[in-house]
C-alpha cells in the first residue's frame, strides 16, 4: 500500500489541501487578544494559514476556540509505527490444535481488573463465552482454561490467585485513565509478578484497555498491550503463538515494526 | 415520485380553511397572469440560443464563444431577434451560404454571411425545415426521458423519501465526480453540483469539460455528460437510480435547460425570481426566459427546484414566512402553465429560524407543514439552516439534526442535507459523510414519530400555520394594489427586500418584443405541453 | 418539587391498564418486605458508626483512620456489635473511661479501655445519655434541613424542570469548585461530584479536603462542607438555590448518608441494590446499610438518585428494559419504607438503546413515559446515553440532543446532562459548556413539543410501554418464585446479569443479627419517620 | 493582563493540561496502519499522547478520524499578534463632529462586493441604516456620503464609480475564499486603483469579510482589512481616524503591534 517514501496530507475536499479541524480551550477571558492567542497555538501546530471559526466566552476566565486551516505537515506512510500481528489469526478450532498438539495441557488463564476499576465489559468481552464483535470469548475455547476474577482487584491478591492457578498467562483490563492510573496500575502488577516468580518463569503478562498504547508493552513491563477494539480471536491467537509456538514460559517482546502493515 | 405523494398523505393535517386556500391559489393566479402574457409577447438571445441547441448547434469558436452565440449575434445585427432566428437562419442555409448550422455560424462569426428575413414562399421553407430540425431536438430530449424511466425501472428508485440530496462544489469536475459517487455509495439519492459563483451572469454557456470554478463547477453540457455517466455507473453498481442537479437559473436559463435535458440531468434549479432578486437580471428577461425553461424541463420530464431558502438568508425567517408561501404559489402557478405536473415541483422552503427564537422548532413545523398541506402532491424540496450557523460546528451538527426531524416529522420529499461547516467552507469529503450518518440516525430513530404528532386544531403549531397563510394573502392583495401588479412589487421590495424596477437589472439588453410575424418552431411545439 | 409534579401532569398519557399497574406495586412489596425484616433483625459496622458519627464523633488519627471507626471496631472486639455499640461506649463515659467521646476513641485505639455491655439502671442510664447524643445530631440535620427551604425561598429555586444536572470529576476538591460554580453559572440547577473510583469499597470515610482522587474526588464531611458553601455563594450571585448532589452507595451509606445531612447536601445517589450488583457487596450488608441511610436521607429532606441506568450499560436497554421498571418499583417501595416521600425519589432511568435500532427514538419515549406514568408524582432522574457513545464526538453531541428531546417531551424531573466526550475523558470545561448550550436548545426550541405528542392508545409506543410493564410483572412474579425471594433472585444474575449470592460479597464480616437487646438510639428515633 | 513572558497552555479539565481536540480525513483506507498514520500526524502537531479515538472509512480510500492529546507547545501571551486599534471608538454623533470640524464637508464613500461574489449581507451590514449587532450603518452618519453599488461588482467599474463620486474611501467585501478568491480579486482591486490613480491620491482602500486575516494589510495593498464580527461603528471611527484625524488622504498602514491589548 505504502512505497518507501510515499507522503499523503490531510484531505478537505480537495488532494493535498492538508485540511484539520481543531478545538481547545484557553484559560483567558474572550477578547480579540485571546483570539489571536488561539492563531498563534494553532500556528505552532503547524497550521497556517488557521481560521480562527469560532470563539466563545465559557465565564470570565475561559475561552473555547473552533479552527480550521491548512496543516503543513506530511504524513509519512513508511514511517509510521504499529505494533505488528507477526503471527497468523487462527480459528477457535486451529488455537485447540494447536495448544493440544503443541502443549499436550490446556493453557491456564487467568483475569480481572485491578486497581478500582470496575469496568468489566472490556476483560470480559475478552473472556466470557458471549465475546465481542460475533466472535467468542476465550471461555469457548476448549484448550483455555479461563479464571475471571472480575473487578476492583488488589495486585497481591491477583498474584496468588495467578500462582495458584499455575497461570500460564495473566490478563489484566484498565480502562480508568485519569491521571494515568492504567499505567501506574500496570507497573505495579508487572513489578509484583516479576518478584513473586522465579526470573524467566513469570506468566505472561497481557494488559488492554481503550486509551492504550500498543507500542508500551516494554515500558509497562508486559509482554503484550491490546488497545481499542481487540477482540477474542486475536487474543487467543497471540497466546498460541507466544504460549505455544514459541518456547512456552519464554517472555516474548513485542514486535513494533517500521513501515507497510 | 409516486411513493413520497402517498407517504405524506398520512401526514398530521393542520386546521387550514379551505376557502383561504383556494383564495391565495386565485390570487396568485391573478398576479402570474399578466406576466405568462408579457413572456408570450418576447423573446431572448437566449431563447433564441436554446432553440439553435435544439435544432443541434453546439461546440464554440477558439476564444470559446460558444456557436450559438456567434450565430445568434450575427443575425440579431442584421435582423433583429423580433422574428426569431429561426427564418432567417434557415433561409441563409437554403440559400446555400452554408452546409450546415455550424459552418454557417462559422461564417457568420467572420461576417462573410448577411442574414435577411425570407418572405412568403421562402418563408414556409426555412420555417418547416427549422421546424424538422428543432423537431429531431425535441425527440433526442424525448428519449433521454424514457431512458431515466426505463433506469428508474432496471436499477430500481430511492428506498424512500425524503429523498437525500448532497451538493459537492470542488470547481474541479474531476474532483467532483468521485466525491458524487462517494456521496451516492453513503446514501445520497440526489446529487448537486453546485456552479461557479457568477456563471448565472454570463451570457453565454462554458463549453467543455472544465476545472477552474470557484466555490463550484461550471454548469457546461460536457461537464453534465461526465458527471451523469460517474453518476450512472455508480447507479448501476448500486442498483439505486442516483439523480444529478444543477442550476438553470441566470441569463441562460433556456440554454441550460435545453443542455439539461439533452443530458439527462433529474432536476434542475429553477426559479421564477431568483435571478432577479439574488442576482439582478431584468424581470422581463427572468420571465421569458423562466418561462422557456419550463416548458423544456415539463418535456424533459426534469423535477424544478424553487428558490424560496434565499429569501430566509436576507430576510428574517419568521416575518417574512408569508413571502416564502407567496414565492411558492407563484412558482407553482408558473410552472403549471408551462405545462409541468405537480411530480416536478420542487417548491422550496428552509430551516432558517434563528435557533434562540423561542418556540422556534414548533415554529418550522407549522411553515414545513403548511407547505407541505398547500402544495400535498408536490416533492417539497426542505433546505438546511445556513445564516445562523456559525463557527460553532458542534451547535451546527446538532441543529443539522432537528432540521432532519423537521423534514422527517412533516414528510418533505427532498431533504437537502445540512453541513456542520455551513459557515467556513464549502463542504468537506468528512462533513457529508457525517451529515449523511447525522440523517440516517434521525430518519432510522424517528421516521415515524408523525404517527405520534398531532398538532391540536387551535394549538400554537395549527395558529401560526394559519397566521401564515392569512399574511401571505394579504401580501397578494397588496402584489395586486400595485399599478403593473408583481412587477411593481419587485420594484419595490417585496420580495427578499431587494428593490428591482422591471426597466433596470442585467441582460435587457437581449429581451425583444416578437414581431408580429415570430417564428420560433421550439415555442410552438413546446406550447403543446403548456396548459 | 412542587413545580414539577405539576408540570408532568399535562404528559400525553399512555394508555395502561390500571390493574396491572396495581399489580406490579403489589408484586413489589411482597418482594420487598422480608428485605425490610432482615433489615431490621441486623446491625452493620456502617450504622453503628453514623450512630457515632450522630452523636458528634468525628475526625481520624494519625494514619488518616476514623475515630469513629477505631471506636466501633474496640467495641466490637469486646462485645461485638449486636447490642450496638452506644450502650458499651456510653457506660464506659459514664464510667468515667473519658471525658468525650473523641478522648474514648483515642484511648480505644490504644487498648486502654475495655468496653462491657452494662445491665439494668447503668443501661437504662447509658441508653438515655446516647439518646441525647443522638439527638442533638439529628437536630442539626434537621436545622440544616430548614435553612435549605430558607434559602430556596430566599434565592428562588430551579426556573423549571427538568432541573439540569451536571458532574464535576477532577480529583481534586480545589479544581472542583472553581469548576462546579462555572457550570452553575452557566446554567446548572444541579452539580453532582463524581467520586474517586472504588471509595465505595473503603469501610471508612477519608478524612479532610482531598486532591488525588481517581476519575472523582473523595466524598469527605470536608469535601461536602467546601463545595456546598462555594455553590451557595454562587447561588446567592445568581438568585437560584444551586443543589449539591453526591454519592452514598458503597461500604458506607449510613455514614455518607449522615455527613450529607450534616453538610446539607440536597441530592444523593443511593440505590438499594446497585452496591450488590456493581461493587459486589454483600446484600445483606447492602440491604441493611440501605434501609438506615434512606431514613436519614429521609429526615434531612434530601432527594435520592437511583442507579437503574448502571443495569443498561451491561444489559441491552431494550431486552433489559423491564429490569428498570422492577428496579424502579423496588427502590420506590424500600424508600416509602424508609420514610422517603414521593418528591424524594429520583427514580432513575436512561437512554441507552443502540442508536442503530429502528424506531430507538420511539422505544425511548415509550420507556420514558412509561416511568413517568408508574411514578408520576417522583423526579425522575433521566440519564444520558453511554455506551454507545464513542469517539465521534459529533455523533456524540448529536445523540445527547435527542437524549434531552425525550427529557423534554416526557416532563422529566432531573436531566443528567451528557457529554460528547463520554467515551473519551471525563468531561472538560468545554464538553460542560457545550452540554449545556445542547440543553438550551432542545429545551427552548422544543420544550413546548409535547403539546403536540399524542401516542395512539393502540400505537407502536403505547403498546411497547404495555409490554414493558407486563414483562416487568412477569419479573416480579419470577423473583418471588424464589423460595428466598429477591435474595435468590439477586444470587443467579436476575439485575445488570451480575450474580450476587447472599453469602457473598464485600464486608459481609462487618454485619451481625441484632440481639434482643440491640440498642441504637438513632435506628428508634429514625423509625418514627418509617412508614 | 499579560505580563512579558506569561504563558499558558490550552485546557482540558486541570490547568496545564494542554489537551486538544483534532479531526481530520486521510487519503487511505480504514486500517491499523491507518490509524499510525493519524498518530504521526497528531505527533508532528506537538500532540503527545496523542490518542485516535475515531476512525472510520468513509469509502474505499478516505478514513476519518478523530483525536485527543496533550498538546506541548506553549502559548506566549505577549507573543499574540493582533491588528489593534490605535484610535478612539467614536459614536455616530463624535464621528460626525469629527468629521465636520475637521475636514467642512461630508466624506464620500463607496462600497461593493467585487468579482463574482454575490454575498452583500455582510456590506450591507456595515452600509446600510439597518445596521449590525445593533449599531446603525454608516449610512446613518450625517457627514458620510455612502454609495453601496451592491454585488458583482467589476473592479474597472469600482474604479470609476469611486472617481465620479470623488470617493474618499473604498469598501470592498469578499465573502467567498475558496481558491484564495477573497486575495486575488482584492489585490487585483488595489492594483488597478494605484493604477487609476496619482500616488498618493488613492482612496483609502478597506476590505472586509469573514475570512479575511486582519493582519495581511500591507500584502493585499489596502489600507485596513476587517474580518468576522466587525461593526459600523468600528469602520466608522477608523474612518474618522484615517481621514481626518492623520492627514486626510494620507495612506495610513495598519499598526500591526506585538504584545498586551
Ligand atoms: C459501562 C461503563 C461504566 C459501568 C461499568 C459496568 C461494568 N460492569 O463494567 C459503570 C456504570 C459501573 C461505570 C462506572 C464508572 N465509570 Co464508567 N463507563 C462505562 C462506559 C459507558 C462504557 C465502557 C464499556 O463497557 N465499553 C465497552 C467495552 C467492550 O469496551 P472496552 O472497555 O474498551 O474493552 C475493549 C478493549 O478496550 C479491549 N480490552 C479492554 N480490556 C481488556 C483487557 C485485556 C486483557 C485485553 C486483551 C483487551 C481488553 O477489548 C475490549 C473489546 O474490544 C464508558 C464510556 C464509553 N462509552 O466508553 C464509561 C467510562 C469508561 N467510565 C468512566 C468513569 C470515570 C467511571 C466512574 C469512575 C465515574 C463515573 N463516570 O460514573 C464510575 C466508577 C467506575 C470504577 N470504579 O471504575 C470514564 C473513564 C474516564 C477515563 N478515561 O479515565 C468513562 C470513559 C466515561 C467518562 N467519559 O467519564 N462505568
Ligand atoms: C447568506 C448566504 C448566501 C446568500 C447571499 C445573499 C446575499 N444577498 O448576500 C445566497 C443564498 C445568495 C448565497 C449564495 C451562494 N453562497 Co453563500 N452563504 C450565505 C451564508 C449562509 C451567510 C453569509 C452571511 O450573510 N453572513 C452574515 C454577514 C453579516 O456576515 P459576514 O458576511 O461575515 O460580514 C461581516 C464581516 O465579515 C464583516 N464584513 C464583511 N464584508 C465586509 C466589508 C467591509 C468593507 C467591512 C469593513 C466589513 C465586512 O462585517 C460583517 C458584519 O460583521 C454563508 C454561510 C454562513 N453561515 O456564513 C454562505 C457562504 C458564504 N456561501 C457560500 C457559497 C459557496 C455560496 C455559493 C457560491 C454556492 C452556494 N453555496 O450556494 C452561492 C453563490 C453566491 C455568489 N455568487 O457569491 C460559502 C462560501 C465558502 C467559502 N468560504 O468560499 C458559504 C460560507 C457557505 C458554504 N459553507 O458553502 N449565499
Ligand atoms: C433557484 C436558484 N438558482 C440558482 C442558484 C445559484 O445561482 P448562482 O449560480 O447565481 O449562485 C440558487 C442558489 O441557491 C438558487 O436557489
Ligand atoms: C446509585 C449509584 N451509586 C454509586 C455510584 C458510583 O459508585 P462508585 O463510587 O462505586 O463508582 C453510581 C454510579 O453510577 C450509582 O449509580
Amino acid at each position: 500500500m505504502s512505497e518507501p517514501g510515499s507522503v499523503i496530507r490531510p484531505y478537505g475536499d480537495t488532494t493535498g489541501d492538508g485540511m484539520v479541524q481543531v478545538s481547545f480551550t484557553l484559560p483567558v477571558p474572550h477578547t480579540k487578544h485571546a483570539e489571536g492567542a488561539a492563531a498563534q497555538l494553532a500556528a505552532k501546530m503547524g497550521i497556517d494559514p488557521a481560521l480562527v471559526v469560532h470563539a466563545k466566552a465559557m465565564g470570565p476566565a475561559f475561552t473555547f476556540f473552533v479552527v480550521y486551516g491548512r496543516v503543513n505537515h506530511l504524513v509519512e506512510l513508511d514511517r509510521v509505527r504499529i505494533v505488528e500481528r507477526d503471527h497468523p489469526l487462527l480459528s477457535p478450532k486451529e488455537a485447540n490444535l494447536a495448544i493440544r498438539k503443541g502443549l499436550r495441557r490446556r493453557l491456564a488463564v487467568v483475569g480481572g481488573c485491578i486497581g478500582s476499576d470496575a469496568h468489566t465489559v472490556g476483560i470480559d468481552a475478552i473472556l466470557n463465552i458471549k465475546g465481542f464483535a460475533g466472535e467468542k470469548g476465550l471461555e469457548y475455547y476448549r484448550e483455555l482454561r479461563v479464571v475471571n476474577l472480575g473487578a476492583q482487584l488488589s495486585v497481591p491478591e491477583l498474584v496468588t490467585r495467578a500462582q495458584q492457578e499455575r497461570a500460564d498467562a495473566v490478563l489484566v483490563s484498565q480502562v480508568v485513565t485519569q491521571r494515568e492510573a492504567h499505567l501506574v496500575n500496570t507497573k505495579e502488577m508487572s513489578a509484583a509478578f516479576r518478584e513473586a516468580y522465579p526470573a524467566g518463569r513469570v506468566p505472561l503478562l497481557i494488559v488492554g484497555g481503550p486509551r492504550f498504547d500498543e507500542s508500551m508493552a516494554g515500558e509497562l513491563g508486559v509482554d503484550r498491550v491490546f488497545s481499542r477494539g481487540t477482540t477474542p480471536g486475536e487474543v487467543a491467537s497471540y497466546l498460541v503463538d507466544a504460549l505455544v509456538t514459541r518456547r512456552p514460559g519464554r517472555v516474548v517482546a513485542p514486535t513494533s515494526t517500521e513501515g507497510n502493515p | 415520485m409516486s411513493t413520497r405523494s402517498t407517504t405524506h398523505r398520512n401526514r398530521p393535517a393542520l386546521d387550514l380553511d379551505p376557502v383561504a386556500v383556494r383564495k391565495a391559489r386565485t390570487l396568485a393566479r391573478r398576479a402570474g397572469r399578466p406576466i405568462v402574457r408579457l413572456a408570450q409577447q418576447h423573446t431572448t438571445v437566449s431563447v433564441e440560443r436554446a432553440t439553435l441547441r435544439l435544432a443541434g448547434l453546439s461546440g464554440a469558436d477558439a476564444e470559446g464563444t460558444p456557436w450559438v452565440n456567434r450565430l445568434v449575434d450575427a443575425v440579431r445585427g442584421d435582423t433583429g431577434i423580433e422574428h426569431g432566428v429561426c427564418l432567417p437562419v434557415w433561409h441563409a442555409l437554403a440559400g446555400g451560404a452554408a452546409g450546415d448550422l455550424g459552418e454557417l455560424a462559422a461564417k457568420a462569426a467572420v461576417g462573410s454571411v448577411r442574414f435577411t428575413l425570407p418572405q412568403g414562399r421562402a418563408a414556409v421553407r426555412a420555417r418547416s425545415a427549422a421546424t424538422k430540425a428543432v423537431t429531431a431536438g425535441l425527440k433526442r430530449i424525448d428519449s433521454r426521458r424514457c431512458e431515466r424511466e426505463r433506469l428508474v425501472r432496471k436499477w430500481g428508485d430511492a428506498p424512500r423519501t425524503p429523498w437525500i440530496y448532497l451538493i459537492v462544489a470542488t470547481g474541479d469536475i474531476y474532483e467532483d465526480m468521485p466525491q458524487a459517487q462517494a456521496a451516492a455509495r453513503a446514501g445520497a439519492d440526489v446529487i448537486a453540483v453546485i456552479r461557479s459563483t457568477g456563471q448565472s451572469l454570463l451570457d453565454f454557456v462554458p463549453e467543455g469539460a472544465t476545472r477552474e470554478g470557484f466555490a463550484g463547477t461550471y454548469a457546461t453540457q460536457e461537464n453534465f455528460r461526465l458527471m451523469r455517466a460517474a453518476l450512472d455507473q455508480t447507479s448501476a453498481q448500486l442498483g439505486r437510480y442516483v439523480r444529478l442537479t444543477n442550476y438553470a437559473s441566470g441569463l441562460c436559463m433556456p440554454e441550460i435547460a435545453t443542455l439539461a435535458g439533452l443530458e439527462r440531468l433529474d432536476m434542475m434549479l429553477n426559479d421564477s425570481m431568483y435571478g432577479i432578486l439574488f442576482r439582478d437580471i431584468n424581470p422581463v428577461r427572468t420571465f421569458v426566459d423562466q418561462r422557456f425553461s419550463r416548458q423544456v424541463h415539463a418535456r424533459a420530464g426534469i423535477i424544478i427546484n424553487t428558490g424560496e431558502d434565499n429569501y430566509l438568508t436576507t430576510a428574517d425567517a419568521v416575518d417574512a414566512a408569508h413571502t416564502v408561501t407567496v414565492s411558492q404559489l407563484l412558482n407553482e402557478f408558473f410552472a403549471k402553465e408551462a405545462g409541468l405536473a405537480d411530480w416536478q415541483l420542487g417548491l422550496g422552503h428552509a430551516f432558517e429560524i434563528n435557533p434562540d427564537v423561542e418556540d422556534s422548532f414548533r415554529l418550522e413545523l407549522a411553515h414545513a407543514l403548511l407547505a407541505r398541506q398547500l402544495f400535498p402532491d408536490a416533492p417539497l424540496k426542505w433546505m438546511p439552516p445556513t445564516r445562523h450557523m456559525t463557527g460553532d460546528v458542534f451547535r451546527g451538527y446538532l441543529l443539522d439534526g432537528f432540521f432532519n426531524l423537521v423534514g422527517a416529522m412533516t414528510g418533505q420529499g427532498i431533504l437537502l442535507v445540512g453541513m456542520m461547516t455551513e459557515a467556513v467552507v464549502t463542504p468537506w469529503l468528512s462533513d457529508r459523510d457525517l451529515a449523511l450518518q447525522n440523517v440516517r440516525y434521525v430518519m432510522n430513530a424517528c421516521g415515524n414519530l408523525h404517527e405520534d404528532f398531532r398538532p391540536t386544531p387551535d394549538g400554537f403549531i395549527s395558529t401560526r400555520a394559519r397566521q401564515v397563510l392569512a399574511e401571505s394573502i394579504e401580501l397578494l392583495e397588496a402584489i395586486l394594489r400595485h399599478e403593473r401588479g408583481l412587477l411593481d412589487a419587485i420594484a419595490d421590495g417585496t420580495f427578499g427586500l431587494m428593490k428591482r424596477p422591471a426597466d433596470g437589472g442585467r441582460g435587457l439588453d437581449g429581451v425583444a418584443r416578437r414581431a408580429d410575424d415570430y417564428c420560433n418552431p421550439a415555442s410552438e411545439l413546446l406550447e403543446a405541453g403548456s396548459e
